[in-house]
């Protein structure tokens, strides 16, 4: 047993130094060292060759050129395009997290048909014929039916091949119901109109103006393209003046020159009372007042009666009435109006934040009556119009007799009609005409195309309940979003990295500039290009609709729509119109009545609409709410970090959120500390916040930056579609904000809503 | 002293808050650039990913005077106590997790070689450096759009900003193609500074008499975080806001930050 | 020392009396014996057994001839493992590379023969083992060696041009790395044999870069 | 011939049955910290409350505290076998199982610590050697395995393993080198409990813990040091009357502990003074150099001024003053009070070396960084609670760890 016992251990010595001497614990101690630095969950990206493919981001409507650099033809990373005038090699936040929307876990892979209640989230997986021919069955019974003006289309834009061939599609079928949605640029587009009979794009020099004079317009928030607005910020920041007239120190406000706070709802009267001082000290361009406008001083009708001209009606809100409404100090409405219209470019912008509510005609009006005053109208540094893009003619749409007593009804948006003449489109408008009409509704199938009307309009349990009561909704869209979530088709578009798209002169830009969006990859997914979808349909429809469409894809169609500038575009990515082919100053004629530029709106002169003054006086933009019930005002902000329009959020913009905006799933309202001291409430308590429209859980964040009495919620957040990634954060102000009419324009003017805070 | 080679380069940035719009640009194509992953709530700062933090900044007025900066920050690249490459954090890592290249002056970060002590961010005083508090997940196909220049990192280690170093690594492979000693100064550039679209951040080498942040450091607005504490980071910033000036480093009630700064160029 | 110490007393204590001396040289003999026998067996299965286990063995898809193809082409091993130019390193070149020579089979070799009906034809890349691939987190510049500092390729990859086979890929059951980083010589030790591939750990990445520029080199510089 | 008992002859234990009952309880406290444990190994360090901003917190507070609390078996043994205070013997088994206790308790928790406990090693395998975490993880090591031998001989003396020859004799030829793994325990513990003390004080981003010139070499070792030297023996001191007063039995003479709490009192004193030293230095000359006022580090309501004070006077002047005189340290009550305040004063001292550095904000936007351990965390601190009272209990009833005990309570 003692010979067993020590030859074992012999043994085992033996076997110790014969492994000590061995490679084997060495290299294992090595392959050890090795293994815990490799787990296998964590991803080992495919190395390759590098290439880059030039592109326009369509994320939004800003249009800046983007170089997604790639991996063995697998994109990896988005960036501005240098070579691209707008954004030079810059990139907003959006566009730089573009490739998050490819990939997404919010992306619908296939075309899908609803199984189960609407908004349930149940779904089947259909094949595109089948989605096609299902589609184009119900179209058809509809138009059988004789009602093809039952058919809507919704659309985030008119400007495009791809708007035009939907609302060619419509045309075809028999529908005048092409609606887009508004934006602040409608109002301005509007305002441009009235006065100088003009219709166009606003084109807002901003490159070569030198004084800004911001009514609330968040020109560093996302307004007229960020990354092109940012980049002239960073070359002009010490030598353009910036003066932001907002209640809140919005991060425009922040890098302003001079942030000035008021009122809100208070901008129209503030516009006066500058141009009161302006007429008063004889601050204006008498050239550009004496020459070519009209309605300034008063005047006579041919029936003799004396009109009031825009002289007078200035005349009446001199700076101490104003100061008391508006709550800027009399030198300072002083002082701004001599720097205004001293300066030697300068433009008043009119449009709060990003500019996705259109806002009230007379504060649009008043604002660019600054303008005419100094004379900065349509000429370099100044405000002008963009024509549309000059697409090469596509043959007539021959209409069949469904088609052509279709397209003789009214708009259902009532844009366009006796009461709104000079509106093209009026979405805020359609949940409201749902919901009151009596029997069916009036649409009685909706198409979505880049757009998300369930999230972006106003009131959003108004705009859910008239959904509701439409019975066929197919959605186009590339991701599962809200309004997609409660369509019954859904008809998926290729995401914005995979398709072709014609980018037109973006809105604000005083040059025109036109851009051709190129898939940078193949399509990830079995999705359609929308106008390949549209096409398709109108193909089965057969008869005199399939005759309008004589193109075998929509990339014929845009070829042919391009014409020559086709290669140009193709190569390039981008068409630049340089500022000589501005109009020479005052070398412009204006198309109104009487052919200058008129501060008394003739065009306004609307007898179907008495509620309508035609000079812009300040009435307070009234405001939903009884001030006894609800003492605070809620105003929605816009943040260059969160995208409040049909596109969501990428993850990677919402990790940049402050905790101060968002905390877990609860946005935080900012709220001045005193008003917050006056309700008893701390930094990061949670509260209630009721608006006459609704209610939400909400925590406090003081902020010395906003105003007493004022409460501000940033647009974008609150989704209740897409995927865990920006579902279920924070709230939509949609929810608690209703629309109001614009008495003149029919669009929505609220820039806010009144409100009451609780302590949860 | 140690002057012997004179192509030591010491890359740097110059972040001009004037020009700063707090747009949040630099720190997604910070994101998308270096592979960093995000979670489902990300609104728990402390915990979060991101190499690249605009901070925000308030001189604490009360309405209507309130102003506001936009500070981003990345990790500072600091050189140390006598520019030897004795940064806070790197002296600290017991496995060499960290080190400082002398060729560049950028601090290093090898995931692979870090067990997690944590110690180096109790050192940074910039909270610069983020522990990977979770395996990264990224969703539905989102692992295709990862880089292969960047190496993604697991649950347990630390990281931080590297100055985009696997840029310099790419544009030095180019230029050994094309047989060239130098980079031109546009051809390694981080990615956040690439991205501004103001073009507040700009990147170079600071010892390159060439390059626009050799003359920007020398700018009258400029100055460093901390840099009483001896850091000797190698972004700068430039502001015209004396309360922003103030803000950026710890002074007793009595002190003027410049005429701090003055002493402690002299005193060493 | 402590053996005299310790065993004597405790050996004469727990067996009084007893005297095993011829019984104790005979033990000592067995006791060398089991020494011998844990010790001889575990060297050999320290170096010879264990590195069977510890590497899976894999062809390559196709047999490849360097030598052939050198002979071929003007430009050496460039012709087909390029620089990109962005400075970049093609490493394994793809179909396209392949295919202006063989569209069709050119001889009656039946792995070009498979090489042309499994990948060419159908557009498929072949899924080559990379005898030296690294992990992810390293960045090898090849430009850097081969440009920059002039080295051969044989250097590192040893004579594989003129090899008319393909090698075996070895693969650590471990790690996943090839059996050419570690080197094929289990121990490490001496220079690894002239025309034979170089280890490539970053030890000897250090060693070399030691030798060469003074020192060993900062983490960033090969590593992401 | 298998009737050995397994309790050391001459003295009297509890019955099995309480036992059993004693080590139920406190076993499943242990489990709760092991589940704990594992939760961290497997879902990772997620499951603290620790942040980016507080990268080290409670547990490398506790992993200080123990290692300074332990101090006790190093400087026992420097006094006993360097010294020649051979009274010190009657206590020198005890310190050395608090000791080991603490040591391993130490460096588990280090492993529980890291973000990647399976490359742990790499602190050895790729060490660099400027950092203080090095020297700390090769000198604990180290000590460790030394208390560990240290241990041994005790474990060697139980009557059932002391049986077996072999062990006897291995137990009683570790004792005659003792002096040896003493010696070495005492330079080793010189060493790491000084590079503890580096750990925070090489910090100079953080201002709180910075201190410069002779302030931090040797000053900031010294004071890491000194402070467990004198502190320990308190807490040994604190542990021997507690397991007095459980096992209802005096188990070490009154001159013993008189002898080693004189000792303390006139190392907390020398100590502290030292400290006021470092502190009234750093506040009036480091901080202000760096921008900060002294009262900026303490305007937080859980870091306030009374932290400073409750370290260095209530539980620095107060018990080194205690134990220096003698009729403190003979009055019992006195004499506990002091042992209590020291203990708590160097946990305290910990604290703030670790948490608080981390809480201080540096930039001037930043504001205080407020950290609560999650459950988990507390669980597996509570862990090595548990841990060391499985081990005492053990030792205590199956070894003769108090040589004074038989003839204190002899058997009828």
């Amino acid at each position: 047993m003692k010979v067993a016992r020590r030859s074992f251990l012999s043994l085992s010595l033996g076997v110790a130094a014969g492994v000590t001497l061995s490679p084997l614990p060495w290299k294992l101690m090595d392959d050890i060292s090795i293994w815990t630095q490799n787990w296998p969950w964590t991803p080992v990206p495919e190395d390759g060759e590098i290439s880059y493919a030039q592109s326009i981001c369509t994320l939004c409507p800003g249009g800046c050129g983007i170089n997604v650099r790639k991996i063995n033809n697998r994109p990896v990373k988005i960036e501005g395009l240098k070579e691209h005038p707008l954004n030079k090699g810059g990139l907003c936040p959006l566009g730089m997290s573009g490739l998050q929307y490819l990939y997404g876990p919010s992306r619908i892979q296939s075309p899908l048909k609803r199984v189960g209640k609407r908004g349930s989230g149940n779904w089947k997986k259909i094949t595109w014929k089948e989605a096609l021919a299902d589609v184009s069955e119900k179209l058809y019974d509809l138009r059988v039916s004789g009602r093809p003006q039952a058919l809507a289309c919704i659309a985030s834009t008119d400007r495009g091949t791809v708007p035009k061939l939907i609302a060619r599609f419509l045309t075809a079928y028999g529908s005048p119901n092409f609606i887009r949605a508004s934006t602040a640029f409608d109002s301005l587009e509007q305002a441009i109109y009235l006065t100088q009979g003009q219709q166009g794009t606003p084109g807002i020099d901003i490159e070569n103006a030198d004084f800004i004079l911001s009514f609330g317009t968040g020109i560093l928030d996302g307004w007229g393209g960020a990354s092109r607005m940012c980049n002239l910020y960073g070359k002009h920041n010490s030598t353009k003046k910036i003066i932001q007239i907002e209640p809140r120190l919005s991060d425009t406000a922040v890098c302003a020159t001079e942030w000035i706070g008021i009122n809100p709802g208070t901008e129209a009267a503030l516009a006066l009372g500058l141009a009161h001082v302006i007429i008063k000290e004889s601050l204006y361009n008498k050239d550009f007042v004496e020459y070519v406008s009209f309605g300034f001083d008063d005047w006579t009708d041919e029936d003799g009666t004396v009109h009031e001209g825009f002289a007078k009606l200035a005349g009446s809100y001199p700076p101490d009435k104003v100061s008391q409404i508006t709550g800027i100090s009399k030198t300072k409405i002083v002082s701004l109006a001599r720097k205004f219209a001293r300066a030697s470019k300068p433009i008043a912008l009119a449009g709060r934040g990003q500019g996705s509510v259109p806002g009230s005609i007379d504060e649009c009006l008043a604002i660019h009556s600054l303008n005419a005053l100094v004379g900065n109208i349509n000429r370099t540094g100044g405000v002008s119009v963009i024509p549309g893009p000059d697409y090469a003619k596509w043959p007539e749409v021959k209409m069949d007799v469904a088609a052509s007593k279709g397209m003789q009804q009214p708009r259902i948006d009532g844009a366009g009609g006796k009461q709104f003449p000079n509106t093209q489109f009026l979405l805020n408008r359609l949940p409201e005409i749902i919901n009151s009409a009596k029997g069916e509704s009036p649409v009685q199938a909706l198409l979505v195309a880049d757009a998300n009307p369930l999230y972006t309009l106003p009131d959003t349990a108004a705009t859910k309940k008239a959904f509701n009561r439409i019975p066929f909704i197919v959605s186009f869209s590339s991701y599962m979003d809200e309004t997609s979530a409660m369509a019954d088709y859904i008809l998926p578009n290729h995401s914005y990295l995979e398709r072709y798209q014609d980018v037109p002169t973006p809105a604000g830009l005083a040059r025109p500039l036109i851009g051709l969006a190129k898939p940078v990859i193949n399509p990830v997914y079995d999705t359609k290009h929308v106008g390949d979808s549209f096409i398709q349909i109108a193909k089965s429809l057969g008869g005199f609709i399939e005759n309008a469409f004589p193109w075998d894809n929509y990339e014929a169609f845009l070829k042919e729509s391009l014409d020559d500038q086709w290669d140009e575009l193709n190569n390039k990515g981008f068409i630049e119109n340089k500022y000589d082919d501005l109009p020479a100053p005052l070398a412009y004629s204006f198309n109104t009545v009487s052919s200058k530029f008129e501060f008394y709106p003739t065009l306004r002169n609307n007898p179907k609409n008495k509620d309508v003054d035609v000079l812009p006086a300040f009435t307070p933009v009234p405001i939903e709410g009884d001030f006894q019930k609800f003492p605070l005002v809620l105003i929605p902000y816009d943040s260059i970090r969160l995208a409040g329009n049909y596109i969501a959020n990428s993850p990677f913009m919402t990790k940049t959120i402050d905790d101060t905006v968002l905390k877990q799933q609860t946005v935080l309202v900012e709220i001045n500390p005193i008003t917050a001291k006056k309700l008893g409430l701390c930094e990061k308590d949670k509260a209630v916040l009721i608006t006459p429209k609704g209610k939400a859980d909400v925590k406090i964040h003081l902020y010395e930056g906003i105003m007493p009495g004022v409460l501000a919620l940033p647009r974008g957040l609150g989704h209740t579609a897409y995927s865990k990634y920006l579902a279920d954060k924070g709230v939509n102000v949609n929810d608690l904000i209703g629309p109001i009419k614009d008495p003149s324009s029919g669009h929505d003017m609220a820039w806010g809503i009144r409100a009451r805070l609780t302590k949860a | 002293m140690k002057e012997k080679n004179n192509h030591t380069k010491r890359f740097g940035m110059v972040i001009d808050l004037d020009k700063c719009t707090g747009c949040g640009s630099c720190m997604v194509a910070c994101y998308a650039e270096n592979n960093v992953p995000f979670r489902v709530d990300e609104t728990n700062k402390l915990d979060s990913l991101s190499w690249l933090v605009v901070h925000k900044i308030t001189n604490g007025k009360p309405y209507p005077n309130t102003e506001i900066c936009y500070l981003p920050m990345p990790c500072m690249q600091c050189d140390g106590i006598g520019k030897h490459g004795h940064s806070p954090c790197v002296s600290v890592c017991p496995a060499v997790a960290t080190d400082y290249d002398h060729e560049t002056g950028i601090v290093s970060q090898i995931y692979t070689r870090c067990f997690g002590c944590r110690y180096c961010m109790a050192a940074c005083p910039y909270h610069a450096r983020k522990f990977n508090w979770w395996d990264p997940v990224w969703p539905a196909d989102m692992k295709k759009y990862l880089s292969p220049n960047v190496s993604p990192r697991m649950r347990g280690v630390v990281e931080k900003c590297s100055f985009c170093f696997h840029r310099y690594q790419q544009a030095k492979d180019k230029a050994f193609y094309e047989k060239r000693e130098e980079l031109y100064e546009d051809e390694y550039q981080t990615a956040c500074a690439e991205a501004c679209p103001t073009g507040a951040i700009t990147f170079g080498d600071l010892n390159n008499k060439n390059h626009a942040v050799y003359k920007l450091k020398k700018d009258p607005r400029a100055f460093r975080l901390l840099e009483r504490l001896h850091t000797n980071p190698k972004v700068y910033y430039l502001t015209s806001k004396s309360w922003v000036r103030r803000a950026g480093d710890n002074y007793l009630a009595n002190e003027e930050p410049g005429k701090i700064k003055q002493e402690m160029v002299h005193g060493h | 020392m402590s053996q005299t110490d310790q065993h004597q007393p405790v050996s004469t204590k727990a067996m009084p009396g007893a005297n095993e001396t011829p019984a104790a040289n005979s033990t000592g003999w067995i006791i060398f014996l089991f020494f011998m026998i844990g010790f001889v067996g575990s060297l050999l299965a320290g170096w010879i057994l264990f590195p069977e286990l510890l590497y899976s063995k894999k062809n390559q898809p196709i047999d490849f001839n360097h030598a052939i193809h050198l002979d071929q082409v003007d430009d050496g091993c460039e012709s087909c493992h390029f620089f990109r130019e962005d400075g970049t390193f093609a490493g394994m070149p793809g179909l396209d590379s392949c295919i202006d020579c063989h569209e069709e089979a050119q001889t009656d070799n039946p792995e070009e023969i498979k090489f042309v009906e499994e990948y060419v034809t159908q557009g498929i890349e072949v899924p080559w083992l990379n005898y030296s691939k690294q992990p992810d987190c390293v960045f090898f510049p090849h430009s850097a060696h081969v440009i920059g500092a002039d080295m051969s390729c044989e250097t590192c990859h040893g004579d594989i041009g003129n090899s008319e086979h393909t090698r075996v890929y070895e693969q650590n059951k471990l790690t996943g790395y090839s059996r050419d980083i570690w080197g094929h010589n289990i121990a490490r030790l001496g220079k690894h044999k002239q025309g034979e591939p170089a280890p490539m750990k970053m030890n000897d990445c250090a060693k070399c870069h030691k030798k060469e520029t003074g020192h060993k080199g900062a983490c960033f510089q090969c590593h992401k | 011939m298998n009737e050995t008992p397994l309790i050391p002859a001459g003295v009297k234990r509890c019955s099995k049955w309480q036992f059993s009952l004693w080590m139920a309880a406190v076993t499943a406290v242990l489990l709760w910290g092991v589940y704990a444990m594992f939760l961290i190994w497997y879902k990772g360090l997620n499951q603290t409350n620790m942040n980016n901003a507080y990268g080290f917190a409670l547990w490398i507070w506790a992993d200080l505290a123990v290692i300074a609390l332990g101090g006790g078996a190093f400087f026992s043994g420097f006094l006993t076998y360097i010294i020649g205070k051979k009274e010190l013997k009657n206590i020198i088994n005890f310190a050395v199982i608090i000791g080991f206790i603490c040591y391993s308790s130490a460096l588990l928790i280090l492993a529980i610590d890291i973000g990647q406990p399976l490359r742990g090693w790499f602190i050895f395998w790729h060490a660099n050697v400027h950092s203080m975490l090095t020297e700390v993880a090769f000198c604990l090591s180290c000590y460790f395995a030394v208390l560990t031998i240290e241990f041994i001989p005790l474990i060697l003396e139980n009557p059932k393993i002391d049986k077996v020859p072999f062990f006897h004799h291995l137990g009683h030829n570790m004792h005659g080198i003792m002096a040896i793994f003493a010696a070495t325990g005492v330079f080793l513990s010189f060493f790491h409990q000084g590079s503890l003390g580096g750990v925070a004080g090489v910090l100079f981003g953080r201002p709180f813990a910075f201190r410069e010139h002779i302030f931090i070499w040797p000053f900031t070792f010294f004071l890491f040091t000194w402070s467990a030297a004198a502190c320990g023996p308190c807490f040994t001191i604190l542990v021997t009357w507690i397991t007095e007063k459980i096992t209802r039995k005096k188990l070490v003479k009154d001159s013993v502990i008189q002898l080693f709490a004189k000792i303390s009192g006139w190392m907390i004193i020398t100590y502290i003074i030292a400290k006021t030293i470092d502190t009234l230095y750093w506040a009036f000359v480091t901080a202000p150099g760096l921008g900060f006022k002294l009262m900026d580090f303490y305007a937080s309501p859980t870091y306030n001024i009374g932290l400073l004070f409750t370290e260095i006077v209530l539980c620095g002047f107060v018990p080194g003053l205690i134990l220096i005189t003698k009729r403190g340290r003979e009055n019992s009550f006195s004499l506990m009070t002091a042992v209590i305040l020291a203990v708590i004063g160097v946990c305290i001292n910990r604290w703030v070396m670790v948490l608080q550095v981390m809480a201080v904000p540096v930039l001037s936007f930043n504001e205080w960084y407020t950290y609560m351990p999650s459950w988990q965390e507390i669980a597996t601190t509570v862990l090595p609670v548990a841990y060391g009272l499985i081990v005492i209990s053990l030792a205590y009833r199956y070894l003769p760890v108090f040589p004074q005990e038989k003839e204190l309570n002899p058997i009828d």
